[in-house]
């Protein structure tokens, strides 16, 4: 394989990765239209420290135990054997996930009260003390394996292709199952009207919550993937700018189209990225500043142009909602003329 | 207390902190008040202003102009009135920026979904720090603020009395300079300001119509649209004489300076009660008390956690911020 | 006064108004009735300027003022009362009656039309520093008649004034109607209680589907069978 | 136009005692109610004497200040407005309160969520439970449409409809609830007497057809004098009269706090 | 068409080396410096005719400074380009991931700056076999800082600023520490603050309430700048020390007057070594007003990391990355900023100087031999 293709494969991957972290999100702005969801990113990163500061710390606590089983680089013990590894980590991932839905379950539960903008405002509070939290995680809490805002080195990098790809794939079919069944119907419905959803007996709250969980829970898969694959995290890489991101992407792909988050989330890999390539060779020094520049103008013009985002709500292919409606319906007899 | 002097000391610093946010935190609330939105931009206007000064000053030394055009003023009143040109200048660049981004980037979007145009906030925002940032617009670098005047400093010890130039006061002293008087004066002033505009005036009322309902807005006959203007021109004009006074108190501008402080003091709007005008306040004086006295005393990467921890339980207790109205809704 | 002609109005794909043409003359009132959807409303939407026409003009006082945006029209002497009243809620009665008067700039003739406003509506006065958003739905009615006449409209469009009135404030709102129409100011009212418009319009259009199918003096209007049955349920 | 409400029937909602302030507004003062099952009940009174608010109370959006709510033998004061409609209680809004960017069928199928008869895991494995049951109340939800005449836009947004269609949709969907009490206000706002005449009809046809109780509140004379059984006038927050249609047209306080001298020709 | 797949391609006619440098970022004259002085060993080797008869082709990637950046760098010249050689990060805090990335991959990496330990060790501290650096480290750094502050400065009570999310600030702060007590000194008092900070005012309260008689800030020029021209107009006289990490052209002289640091080699060093590269430097780049740039330690230590690879290659005679490593643990070599070889860590012995920030300028002060 040449070099330009095994760079193919490396967006190619990345871009997988940033589609799984963003359909987490875009769950949740198809509730919250207008309000910026930035912890996502947080529950991202939670996601992904969990599994590293997991494979590192019991790496470290366990390895006189599992020396064994790990056996040696020479001869590897029945644990490092490829198989078991990736066993390991698949089980690490979807730890990373409840974990994240777990903190934010419990980050929800006093803050789903308020409305939404504010709420918008507390998750970008919550993203900003988790993310001061995590850079001090080695100073002022208990967790000196993290390093804090030096960054954890050393996770393994057991994330392949197949692994994100497949990840990606459970999250769409989970995601798109639970947009058209009766309970992404009473989310919608929240994020419509709060007081005619409650007159129609939906629980406002536990809507609320049962949304943001399951959205944490995908951002903590993305988190806990992207983790494995890049091998070393630091909360820097999460700050609330980047926060920015996954939401840039969800509207420029459409708020209420799957289809659009998926097409722009690697459209945005392979633009930005692309972008830096391409410019590096010409621009020299300011390459990275000129990326910068013309993303924006190409996000306004967009806007402008579009601004319901690429996709709007249209749904392709294997994402739409199934149709229940068999026959046309003719014009019934008005029914209640026999009542009279 | 440990240590009394120390103490007022951060107070100071805090208070002067806080100031600052409130003239950027009064932008956000009356934009947001008006058009629902969060202009993220917001805090970038507040740099362009810090930046505008700096070239009239450094580049243009538009604050000697009283000296060398009517040789022999008073130099004290030559400065002044120097001064207040420049920041009469800068607010000036903030308003005309502030009224393009708005005409291009967002007039267009005002009836898609709130979320396009705040993304499109974002995306002015990145624009205005990296297109800054290449080296024939500002530079991407630290820059040394030249002032338009000298720091004056004085300090607290059986009375008040001046620090004299390249001195260190004297030990259990407290300090304040003639910066921390101004921007404290300017805040104020421009708070008493906006209160009169929004309360008793004509133009303010439409703009609290305009906020609840555009369209009956204009079956009123107001031009909604310059309204909208009008406010994110007041808005900006607030960011940009903030800016300069962040610069002169800070003196280091870079094109990224406006975005900490912005999204500080939009948080101490919603701390105050978003669309309170002295809400903003009194969020923006919290924000910076809570800052520097975890810089203080507890650690400086700690400040943001304590700040937004405050944030959080404010909210929990006062959904809608501590002026805010509660959200009224009649089922 | 006011001429409407060849009016077609579209929401995206939908053709609310295709082709419609009617006139109003000086202290006339003059009444629209027709079903839910019919146009009613758009049609005053694109005479206060809230909406645009593709074809058609629409003339008032002999100028052309198609298309213009709606702060002139009312500074031209246009005043509309929207459907569903459109209160403006965070501000009290007092401020809402002054954003009725925002073309106007003398304070003293301000106060005074204020003034024959609480006239016509003492209920508003009582709550004069109420919020505009708590009052009841009637009292909402009057302050948006009110607020409708603080601009000394020559025209007024009225839509649907009586909805969700109590019956006794029904027969109040048309009273002031006609009280406001007999101090010189033509009217333009949009009804579903059309035994009401009826009685105290001088002259009628109905409005079907986008279409004018009727028009003439409020008699011969209300004598129509076809109307008796469709609009009057008689 | 007898119906089966007698008073042996069973009493489906007594309220006792109930107020409500606002700051120092007393918006409802001391009221009572019962209805007994099937009956058809009007609550008329001038604009802002507390009628809404009353609704407002019944399912849970607003606290009492104090009374007692009782439904069904139970007392729902204090309950989340979800769990009144889980008992039975559904209502329509004065001012519409549609789902406004779902269609005219997603607004009917949400109030099939509390009773939607599958779980969220059959949701997401698309089981055959889901897809027989999903089926089912699509089905049942067109019916309701095809009852008002809505079948035929069902996949309209319901923004996009006209204000008689909207509130159409809202009785179609408050009766997707499966309640036993329904609660309209303002049903008839912005219709046409033609119109008003169909949706009288309507609501006898309903009321038979899903044996329901019904308290409405109208200010459309012919519709409150037309269809209702029984009648309550409130003012000021309290009960001023109660009685037939027929006693209370001529009931001199409500002549002069609501209805005026000219009532007759509305009728 | 590029050939730079797996290992042993002896036929291979050109020789990749990524060069990871902050262009962009918060410290952006350090990676200018490090990419020149890099390039420009390269242009004098293929002026030569480059090495085993190969081109050398080097592959400039801005890693700004900052982990993230830096590592995807790393990743995308290895499995992309597929490079084999590393010369960068200059940062410690992006150096040490890029190594876990280059030490699991076989990639030889030679950071010309970085001086944190944990660049060559790993975790249990072992040394990491690909990795290696052309400075000191941060132990000899701290205690020379140490020393100075005691000794010439007759410093008693220290003061340290720090940013504990950067591995080289927080890394040399402890050594400082250390060696200051050791020699008797107090620590009398420590601020932490991070990289976002513009506003030092409370910690600089605490500074006049400790009354130091040295603060020592051991971190980048930018944060430098940022810090002493505060200090300056709040009146703190203290003298501050600080490392490496404030050489810069855009050091804020007027606002680090007065101050010390501790770096690799000074321009004015009159050895001809230092003379000539400085002459050769200076004529191959230009400022922006035409004069001839004076190599800073970034450029030196880049150009010396640059030929101590090359000549490692040119002494194993292949570009197999075992056995080019094999040869740099025994070599000697004679650079700008000294003589390097290797201790079993992958760490030169080199000597520091001390500089001082007076009058606009930077001055040589002493030289402290290990
Ligand atoms: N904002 C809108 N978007 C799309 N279609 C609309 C919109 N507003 C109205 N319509 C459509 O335009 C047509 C005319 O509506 P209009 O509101 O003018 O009717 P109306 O006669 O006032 O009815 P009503 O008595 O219910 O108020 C209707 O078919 C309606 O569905
Ligand atoms: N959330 C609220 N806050 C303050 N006051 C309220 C609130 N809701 C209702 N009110 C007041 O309570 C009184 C009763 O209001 P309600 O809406 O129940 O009247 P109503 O009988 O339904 O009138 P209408 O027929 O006009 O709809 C009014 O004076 C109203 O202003
Ligand atoms: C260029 C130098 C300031 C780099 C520093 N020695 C570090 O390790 O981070
Ligand atoms: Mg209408
Ligand atoms: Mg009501």
């Amino acid at each position: 394989m040449n070099g330009d293709a095994r760079g193919l494969l490396v967006l190619g991957l990345g871009a997988l990765i940033g589609t799984l972290t963003l359909l987490g999100i875009n769950k949740w702005l198809q509730r919250f239209r207008g309000i910026p969801v930035l912890s996502s990113f947080t529950l991202y990163l939670i996601g992904a420290l969990i599994t590293g500061a997991a494979a590192v710390y019991l790496g470290n606590q366990l390895n006189p135990l599992l020396t064994p089983l790990l056996g040696s680089v020479a001869e590897p013990g029945p644990l490092n054997s490829p198989v078991a590894q990736q066993v390991i980590y698949f089980l690490a991932v979807i730890l990373a996930g409840i974990f994240a839905a777990q903190i934010s379950f419990l980050f929800g539960l006093p803050v789903l009260t308020l409305g939404s903008d504010y709420f918008g405002i507390a998750t970008l509070g919550f993203t900003i003390v988790v993310n001061t939290l995590m850079i001090n995680s080695d100073t002022i809490l208990p967790f000196p394996e993290m390093k804090g805002g030096r960054g954890m080195i050393g996770i393994p990098k057991l994330t392949t292709w197949f692994s994100a790809f497949f990840f990606m794939m459970a999250v769409i079919i989970i995601m798109r199952n639970l947009v058209h069944s009766s309970t992404g119907r009473s989310i919608v419905a929240v994020r419509e009207d709060e007081i005619a959803a409650k007159a129609m007996g939906i629980d406002v709250a536990g809507a609320k919550l049962m949304s943001f969980v399951v959205g944490s829970f995908f951002a903590g898969i993305g988190g806990a993937v992207y983790a494995h694959y890049i091998g070393f995290l630091s909360p820097g890489t999460f700050n609330f700018l980047a926060g920015f991101n996954p939401l840039i992407i969800v509207v420029f792909g459409g708020l209420g189209s799957m289809t659009g988050t998926i097409a722009a989330s690697f459209g945005w890999i392979f633009f930005l990225e692309g972008m830096l390539r391409v410019l590096l060779s010409q621009m020299g020094t300011e390459a990275p500043t000129w990326r910068f520049v013309l993303y924006p103008i190409t996000l306004l013009l967009l806007m402008l142009i579009r601004p319901q985002g690429l996709f709007g709500s249209i749904e392709w292919g294997f994402l739409k909602g199934p149709e229940f409606i068999t026959a046309p319906r003719q014009q019934p007899e008005p029914a209640h003329k026999s009542a009279i | 207390m440990k240590n009394p002097t120390l103490f007022a000391q951060i107070f100071i610093s805090g208070l002067q902190l806080g100031f600052v946010y409130a003239m950027i935190a009064l932008g956000y609330t009356m934009v947001y008040g008006i058009v629902k939105l969060i202009n993220f931009a917001h805090g970038d206007v507040f740099m362009v202003g810090a930046f505008a000064s700096y070239y009239a000053v450094a580049k243009y030394r538009l604050h000697q102009w009283p000296a060398s055009a009517f040789p022999g003023i008073n130099p004290t009143l030559s400065v002044l009135i120097g001064s207040i040109t420049v920041i009469l200048l800068s607010m000036l660049v903030c308003v005309i920026l502030a009224i393009t981004i708005e005409r291009v980037a967002y007039k267009p979007l005002r009836d898609a979904p709130r979320i396009s145009a705040l993304i499109t906030a974002i995306g002015v925002s990145f624009f205005l720090e990296f297109y800054g940032a290449l080296n024939f617009v500002f530079s991407p670098r630290f820059i040394p603020y030249e002032r338009p005047f000298e720091v004056v400093a004085w300090y607290i010890k059986n009375g008040i009395h001046l620090v004299m130039p390249g001195q260190q006061a004297p030990e259990n002293s407290v300090t304040f300079s003639n910066i921390f008087l101004i921007i404290i004066g300017v805040s104020v002033l421009i708070q008493l300001f906006l209160q009169y505009l929004v309360r008793r005036t004509k133009i303010g009322i439409a703009m609290r119509a305009c906020s609840y309902d555009r369209q009956a807005a204009r079956l009123m006959g107001i031009d909604v649209d310059r309204v909208i203007s009008f406010t994110f021109a007041v808005g900006a004009a607030f960011a940009g004489a903030g800016g300069v006074l962040y610069a002169i108190a800070y003196s280091l501008i870079w094109t990224q300076l406006g975005i900490l402080p912005g999204l500080k003091a939009f948080v101490a709007a919603v701390l105050g009660g978003i669309g309170s005008i002295p809400g903003a306040l009194v969020g923006a004086l919290i924000m910076g008390q809570a800052e520097a006295m975890t810089m203080g005393y507890i650690s400086t990467p700690m400040r943001d956690a304590v700040a937004f921890t405050i944030l959080i339980i404010v909210l929990l207790l006062r959904p809608t911020g501590i002026f805010g109205e509660p959200e009224k809704e009649k089922a | 006064m006011l001429e409407v002609h060849n009016l077609n109005v579209y929401y995206g794909a939908i053709h609310a108004l295709q082709g419609i043409s009617f006139h109003v003359e000086e202290g006339e009132i003059v009444t629209l009735i027709g079903a839910n959807g019919a146009g009613k409303s758009t049609t005053l939407r694109t005479i206060s300027g809230l909406l645009r026409t593709r074809t058609g003009y629409i003339r008032y006082k002999g100028r052309d003022i198609t298309n213009t945006p709606a702060q002139e029209i009312v500074k031209m002497g246009i005043s509309h009362v929207p459907e569903g009243r459109k209160i403006f809620a965070p501000l009290t009665v007092r401020e809402n009656l002054l954003m009725g008067a925002y073309t106007r700039n003398d304070p003293n003739e301000i106060q005074r039309t204020m003034e024959r406003v609480f006239a016509s509506f003492p209920r508003l006065k009582e709550r004069i520093n109420q919020l505009g958003g708590t009052l009841s739905g009637g009292e909402q009615q009057m302050l948006a008649m009110g607020r409708g006449l603080m601009s000394r409209p020559t025209l007024l469009l009225l839509d649907e004034p009586s909805m969700g009135l109590s019956p006794i404030l029904v027969e109040e709102i048309f009273r002031i109607i006609q009280e406001i129409n007999q101090q010189g100011t033509s009217i333009l009212l949009v009804e579903q209680n059309a035994h009401m418009a009826l009685s105290i319009a001088h002259r009628a259009y109905v409005l079907e589907t986008g279409r004018i199918v009727l028009s003439g003096t409020a008699k011969e209007v209300a004598e129509n069978p076809m109307v008796k049955a469709a609009y009057l349920g008689v | 136009m007898e119906t089966s409400a007698t008073s042996t029937s069973p009493t489906v909602l007594e309220i006792r005692g109930l107020t409500k302030f606002f700051g120092g507004l007393a918006a409802v003062r001391n009221f009572d109610l019962t209805l007994k099952h099937g009956e058809l009940v009007g609550l008329i009174g001038p604009n802002g004497a507390g009628k809404t608010t009353v609704f407002n109370m019944i399912t849970g959006l607003y606290v009492p200040t104090s009374g007692e709510i009782f439904f069904n033998g139970t007392n729902i004061v204090g309950l989340e407005p979800h769990e009144i409609t889980r008992m039975g209680i559904a209502r329509t809004f004065q001012n519409i309160r549609l789902f406004p960017n779902l269609t005219v069928l997603d607004n009917v199928r949400i109030a099939y969520h509390p009773h939607c008869g599958y779980t969220l895991s059959d949701g997401l494995l698309r089981t055959s439970r889901f897809n027989i049951k999903e089926k089912e109340l699509t089905e049942q939800a067109l019916d309701f449409l095809s009852i008002f005449q809505l079948d035929r836009i069902y996949n309209e947004t319901a923004k996009n409809l006209p204000y008689g269609e909207q509130r159409r949709v809202e009785i179609a969907r408050a009766l997707a609830c499966n309640p036993k009490l329904l609660l309209l206000d303002e049903p008839a706002a912005g219709m046409n007497p033609r119109e008003i005449i169909e949706l009288m009809d309507l609501i006898h046809f309903i009321r038979e057809r899903f044996n329901l109780t019904i308290l409405l509140i109208e200010h459309q004379m012919r519709v409150v004098m037309g269809i209702c059984e029984w009648i309550t006038v409130m003012d000021f927050g309290q009960v001023i009269a109660r009685g037939t249609p027929k006693e209370i047209q001529e009931n001199p306080l409500v002549i002069e706090a609501y209805l005026g001298k000219g009532v007759t020709h509305a009728a | 068409p590029s050939s730079g797949g797996g290992g042993g391609e002896a036929q291979a006619k050109e020789l990749k080396v990524a060069i990871l440098a902050p262009l962009s970022g918060p410290v952006p004259t350090f990676g200018v410096s490090t990419r020149d002085g890099a390039l420009m060993a390269i242009d004098e080797w293929n002026a030569k005719g480059g090495v085993l008869g190969m081109k050398i082709v080097p592959i400039v990637e801005d890693s700004q400074c900052t982990p993230d950046p830096a590592v995807n760098a790393a990743n995308k010249v290895i499995d992309q380009d597929g490079v084999k050689f590393i010369i960068g990060e200059v940062c410690s805090k992006a150096s040490i991931p890029v190594s876990e990335i280059a030490n699991a991959k076989g990639v030889l990496q030679i950071s010309p700056t970085s001086t944190n330990v944990s660049v060559t060790v790993d975790s249990q501290g072992k040394v990491k076999p690909y990795i290696f650096r052309a400075c000191f480290i941060d132990p000899f750094q701290g205690q020379v800082g140490a020393k100075f502050a005691w000794e010439k400065l007759g410093a008693k009570k220290a003061f340290i600023m720090l940013d504990q999310a950067n591995d080289y600030v927080k890394g040399l702060a402890e050594e400082f520490e250390k060696a200051f007590t050791a020699l008797g000194g107090e620590i009398v008092g420590k601020a932490t603050y991070t990289d976002k900070d513009t506003d030092f005012s409370a910690i600089l309260a605490q500074i006049a309430d400790a009354k130091p008689d040295v603060v020592y800030l051991p971190d980048y020029y930018n944060i430098v700048n940022l810090v002493m021209k505060q200090a300056k107009e709040k009146g703190i006289n203290v003298p501050f020390v600080g490392g490496d990490g404030w050489d810069s052209a855009d050091l804020d002289l007027a606002a680090a007057d007065g101050g010390f640091f501790t770096n690799h080699y000074s321009p004015d060093d009159p050895r001809p070594e230092v003379q000539n590269f400085r002459k050769a430097y200076g004529e191959k780049y230009k400022d922006e007003n035409g004069n001839p740039k004076v190599p800073d330690a970034l450029a030196a230590l880049a150009y010396d990391a640059t030929n101590l690879l090359l000549e490692a290659i040119n002494q194993a005679g292949t570009t197999d990355t075992a056995k080019v490593k094999d040869t740099l643990e025994k070599i000697k070599f004679s650079g700008v900023s000294g003589q390097i070889t290797f201790d079993a860590n992958h760490n030169p012995i080199k000597s520091a100087v001390i500089l001082a920030v007076k009058d606009g300028a930077v001055r040589f002060e002493t030289v402290v031999n290990p």
